[in-house]
């Protein structure tokens, strides 16, 4: 499929999860409380920065936006021996 | 289109899902040891899911004409019990001869500690020394990146290990690439929501090239769907590849992975094959 | 529920829409083609920007978005006699 | 919780269905008239469908103790052929005496064009013309705006019209509040994708109170899920809101709309109900 294709395939499907998106910050918006500082609510606004991103491995930009670090020296922190 | 489910947990699925996946095509499935929704208490425990796992699966499985596969383990979120873990590791080698038995898994990580990471090592040891075959899961979600990065730290330090025997499962876009570079199997879990969907995984194949890659649903006690690796197959369709190679994914890579384990015993379906034997 | 719960209960469903959304825009990226002066395309990321606004009906600004035009005038257009 | 579900088209639906919303408490459904998949090329098909509407729906549903309705007309879209339309109006008034037709529905707009508006005239007037309620279909997606501005111009030139008698469904987000504050009812239609999910019809309940705001599935032969009323019904339950707001929308709204029309014979069930007679 060219792009036109997958743009015609997919678009009302995107197009349904940005408005569920669009809902979803909406209701937390009407609820009590702010949650400009929660770590969660931001990580969702970087999410959505990185769709207007011009690379095209934005999925995997969104997947390392989610995770924990990684620190290569985590054997020596844990203080395991390492096998062989 | 024959496939098989490499990671499905039946003993929390119905008989009605056996029915159902019979009919979609699936001929054969393996089910890694698992959580079961809650810490159990003793070693005694985990010998009956043992039991059940060699036992009662495959004859609820023949029934509908599935041959079913497991790998055993004590899974990563009860292994922060690491003196349960050890208990548990010392039954394993008496359920090593089943006829059902592939190897060890899945074992891997959870939260990333350093209780899990010991029980992984002593489970790699375990299967090194019995030349088993490894299945592993990978964390979820956030721990995702960091567990896999971290086990596969751990298989690098194991000089005695073949790697075209192990296989890293959970795979997503951020973690593939590490585990099919450094010569392992992946595989991809097809979820609602906290996991990989159809049309991520067909990416990801399209992607990385079909080697080596295979799809499952992991279905289990939770939010999750035991079809979803026929949604896989429609999916595919839908873009337009070939039946052969969406066959390589769902059913000969598999079969070429499991048949590195000396109990895997399946006969490839062929027009002269009975399903069942006539009474 | 406080924005807090709402968060809590959704954080995950949302990260997986922006996720999929991701997979798709790189999808159309990498087929053959491009979009860049595609009107639907076009309206994705317009879509995707009133994700990022401060109202509370980003949903409603979704939906005129993706909206044909309304023009009071029509039955003068159409021809059409207004009924009693 | 018993429910009704306002507007779903079972014509195009399995007995396994009127099993299963059965189960689900189900206990009144209203089928509007709509269109068939195909453009039908003769008023005489649509006497056809007519008597399935009237004939054979409510034998089917009431094998499983649903009581079913129906609304009579040509639907927006075969609407662009305003001859064949004519013919297919004047056959609607034999059938207002079946003793399941609540009204005219589903009239409206579907690309919002000159023949459809004058199609949608017509109806309204016939409705006026038989003291008949009105059920009215508001287009899809990019059309919806725009079209339903369209439907309620038209409507406000009608002064002969009770509006308290009529129902505009399909309503979301950008339409809802016009068409509440003129002092209409108000349908949502649950259905993947291209309709309202029930988080966001939940919205909308929460914002604009539940009166006058009915909720249904609309199933059709399409991708449609008719079991998705009972799906608000758990989604507003997790939101914490009462049963006694939950029902007044599944059940008391659609009940106190359909009240008004002379052939809603439907008792409301209580401790002593029998849904079967004894043989």
């Amino acid at each position: 499929m060219n792009a036109s294709q997958i743009l015609e395939r997919e678009f009302l499907e995107v197009r349904a999860k940005i408005l569920e998106i669009a809902a979803s910050l909406d209701r937390m918006d009407r609820a009590e409380g702010d949650l400009t500082l929660d770590p969660n609510r931001q990580l969702l606004d970087r999410g959505i920065d990185l769709l207007k991103s011009n690379e095209t491995d934005r999925a995997e930009q969104v997947q390392l936006l989610f995770s924990r670090e990684y620190n290569d020296g985590w054997q020596d922190d844990f203080d395991l021996q390492k096998r062989t | 289109m024959y496939y098989i489910d490499p990671h499905i947990h039946m003993v929390s699925r119905t008989t009605d899902d056996y029915q159902t996946l019979a009919r979609m095509g699936c001929v054969a499935m393996s089910e890694p040891a698992f959580w079961a929704g809650f810490d159990r208490g003793s070693a005694d425990g985990f010998r009956d899911y043992f039991r059940q796992l060699t036992e009662v699966e495959p004859a609820r499985a023949a029934q509908y004409g599935i041959q079913h596969f497991t790998w055993l383990c004590i899974n990563a979120k009860e292994a922060e019990n690491v003196e349960l873990s050890r208990e548990v590791m010392k039954l394993i080698p008496e359920f090593l001869d089943c006829p059902n038995v592939l190897g060890i898994g899945e074992i891997g990580l959870n939260k990333n500690t350093r209780n899990e990471s010991i029980v992984f090592q002593e489970h790699v040891e375990l299967a090194i020394e019995h030349e088993q075959q490894i299945l592993i899961h990978t964390p979820h979600l956030a721990d995702k990146y960091q567990g896999t990065r971290m086990i596969l730290d751990m298989l690098a330090g194991h000089t005695g290990l073949d790697r075209s025997r192990v296989l890293v499962d959970h795979v997503e876009e951020h973690t593939v690439r590490e585990v099919i570079d450094a010569g392992y199997w992946a595989g991809m879990t097809l979820y609602p929501v906290t996991k990989c969907t159809p049309a991520r995984a067909a990416d990801i194949i399209e992607q990385m090239g079909p080697d080596r890659l295979c799809v499952n649903s992991a279905g289990d006690w939770g939010p999750s769907k035991p079809t979803a690796v026929p949604d896989l197959i429609m999916e595919m369709r839908r873009r337009g590849h070939t039946e052969g190679m969406i066959q390589q994914v769902v059913f000969d890579n598999p079969y070429q992975f499991f048949s590195q384990s000396r109990h895997f015993s399946f006969q490839v379906p062929n027009p002269e094959t009975r399903v069942f034997d006539t009474p």
